[in-house]
């Protein structure tokens, strides 16, 4: 790993939310994954309108309350206090799982474990005998939105390489991610594999292939 | 901003392609988008195939687009109505398809498609004609028959009130198939009575949210007249 | 026919309707076919609650409106006026057929051209070829329903048997009807095949068999 | 005159048998009916299977009801909570059975048991653990899996307000798995904040009408607390 003696400067969590953040255009309906993604919505200005969706059949969330305005009825998927924007909705759940399963959100954008070059993605279970796994909405979200992006560091904290060129973690959906936004680079994922948008200031194409196992590409 | 509200009929039926599925909300004339029916007549696609739960009744509406020779194929529970004439001509003329599906899995099949389910077992119709070269399944010691989700290309959908995101409500017995009818269509067209300023619909009363909306013409035209 | 010249006195329209609704007990969710089962309602006192469906997505009908209270987005799947009662409340064409296809409704009432003594009905199309033959919700309903109860004339106009040994008419669901209520008698659907409950007045058990092509059965 | 309105829990949770499968909404603590629960806890049923979004928390509510050995299998999307102590112990020692469920599968399977659906086809969980041993179909070049109904012996809902005749509405999140819950279940209860007059909530506003429901327990308890 003597590549990573290189000078480059990693994304911050907040530039990585900001790259997605940049990447959302107006109008589009999303759902952004618990964990990180969450902070995306931060990232987008109010007056361009993105409809931010949850699980729990809330849809049209602003941003987080001021403490001394939380709405007790109202929570996110991550069981956070989240706000209404006028013009937001409420559903039941399989009527809010309709939106994730029948292709009505534009994006959803999750963490993961590992994505391999193919589109697979796993991120809901680090081994096949975990203990009480818990799934949730990830595996609707990664097989049901028109586009996956995954949001995530891009390595392990031991060093080991999360974009993958097969999954070897469980897999929460089969072919189903589009893009890569990790502190190191863009990368989307094309019929040729994984394909770098963009890299970290300082980065070389050579250092980002050294921490990454499946094989990468430049765009055509 | 999001401005899902189009000023003219040409908005809202622009790019409609011949050989779409087109679902029509309505029961009888309530909640149904009959504006909309005739904008589509204007606009000129034809080689449709038209879901909806009549056939149409007189000389206008869904019955004037097949008069017209615009409609491929039908798809409905109840091709009577008070005066089917022109489908009746048409169908005995060979000049229609027609597929009859019982009302609740017309209704059940395009809530399916709106929900991302391709297929589900229905005891409806087991034993019948409707059953005729369907998959045949016993589940818990009952027969149940396989239906198909039904997607449209376009849904025409009335509402009482939208605002500019495309949330809606629906008045009384106009709800009917709209709700439905707007999640299981590509494009989703919606006539409305009354346009409301965003945030004014409560949350939790809106029914259709703007999410299944794409488009929407309002249509202030007050009560629906006979069926 | 000889059985005809027999002196009875056979149950009106308006009987017919009553028979049907003196036995619908208080808390019953139920729905009138199109047609004569329409009236039923008719002799259900309000103070005996009965919670009236109609397909087309309403629950709680109250009484006809009288003509100068008419509310236009107010019908029945019959697409006749109608009023709501206190309690009443709407819903959309899918879960409103959930009501009946889940199996929530308590009882349905269907006019029918045939029923069989296994509880087969027919009661959509007269002929195998019919022009646009039209289905609207009855499979649904006879299908779907925890009772299904058929309200029709014991025989057809031209004299021909409506209770029968096997439906000759296309069929609208198989072994779903519990009890038949006609203008010369109540009969039950049973494992035994049909059990006379009650006749009109006057009628003896042969006349009424000579009108029924099935083989009617006294109660145990 | 219809009262589903009972006065006390005894009523509430009568008849309760042993082996029963019951359906918990709620999504955190906001729309989760925790006096019911407590109810059940109370009751003395034993054997059940839960179906529930969660776990359990801590050593109340659902967790407590494992906690007592009451609990056989628990069918849930995410068993992990800010504290699910109870629920892990007692996996690790193999005393509960665990059936994961996609959360959006599971609300699907609850709303087609209310629907008369006995099975439905959904692309989710494909080429996953989850499609393990389940039948697998392509339907216009995707596949899908098969998924069968979850049905509820008993309900347990949590609504905002209530009528006489069981007509129900939620405030805001508090919806969640609330509506199909109570459409699955062949005895569904509530616990309501609020007790309205019949006709007092306006028939476009019901959310979950009265058919659906069987008991109604009025217990304003005020807003829901932590998670």
């Amino acid at each position: 790993m003597s590549a990573t003696t290189a000078e480059f400067k990693p994304f911050s969590r907040v530039m990585m939310a900001q790259n997605v953040a940049a990447d959302i255009p107006e109008g589009w309906y999303v759902n952004l994954g618990i964990g990180i993604p969450t902070a995306v919505a931060d990232h987008v200005p109010l007056d361009r309108e993105v409809i931010f969706h949850s699980e729990n059949g809330v849809l049209g969330m602003g941003p987080a309350p001021e403490k001394d305005k939380i709405e007790p009825w109202l929570i996110n998927a991550g069981k956070q206090y989240v706000t209404l924007r006028a013009g937001g909705s409420m559903c039941h759940h399989a009527d809010s799982f309709a939106m994730i399963r029948g292709g009505h959100l534009d994006l959803c954008v999750l963490g993961a474990f590992q994505v391999a070059d193919n589109g697979d993605i796993a991120n809901w279970a680090t081994s096949e005998n975990d203990t009480a796994p818990a799934v949730g909405g990830a595996m609707d979200l990664a097989a049901g939105a028109k586009r996956l992006w995954v949001l995530m560091e891009h390595t392990a904290k031991d060093g080991s390489a999360k974009l993958v060129s097969k999954c070897t973690y469980p897999l929460t959906a089969m072919a189903a991610v589009k893009r890569v936004y990790t502190n190191l680079a863009t990368v989307d994922v094309t019929e040729r594999g994984f394909v770098v948008l963009n890299m970290a200031p300082g980065l070389t194409f050579e250092n980002l292939q050294a921490r990454t196992e499946a094989k990468l590409h430049l765009p055509a | 901003m999001i401005n899902k509200i189009v000023q003219t009929m040409a908005d809202a039926m622009a790019d409609i392609k011949d050989g779409s599925t087109v679902l029509v909300s309505g029961f009888g004339s309530v909640g149904q988008p009959n504006v909309l029916i005739d904008g589509l007549i204007e606009q000129g696609a034809k080689d449709l195939t038209i879901a909806a739960n009549n056939a149409g009744s007189g000389h206008v509406g869904l019955a004037r687009l097949m008069e017209l020779g615009r409609v491929r194929r039908i798809i409905c529970s109840f091709p009577r109505s008070s005066d089917p004439v022109v489908f009746e001509t048409l169908y005995r003329a060979g000049k229609i398809e027609l597929e009859i599906v019982p009302q609740g899995t017309l209704a059940e099949r395009i809530r399916a498609a709106g929900a991302g389910v391709p297929a589900f077992f229905t005891a409806t119709g087991v034993g019948t004609k409707m059953a005729v070269g369907k998959e045949h399944r016993e589940i818990n010691g009952r027969t149940y028959i396989l239906e198909d989700a039904l997607f449209g290309d376009l849904g025409l959908v009335e509402a009482w009130e939208a605002d500019r995101w495309g949330n809606l409500t629906y008045k009384l017995a106009g709800r009917n198939f709209n709700p439905i009818v707007a999640m299981a269509s590509k494009l989703t067209v919606v006539q409305t009575q009354h346009i409301r300023e965003l945030g004014d619909i409560h949350p939790d009363h809106i029914v259709t949210p703007g999410i299944f909306v794409d488009r929407v013409l309002h249509v202030p035209y007050g009560d629906p007249g006979g069926f």
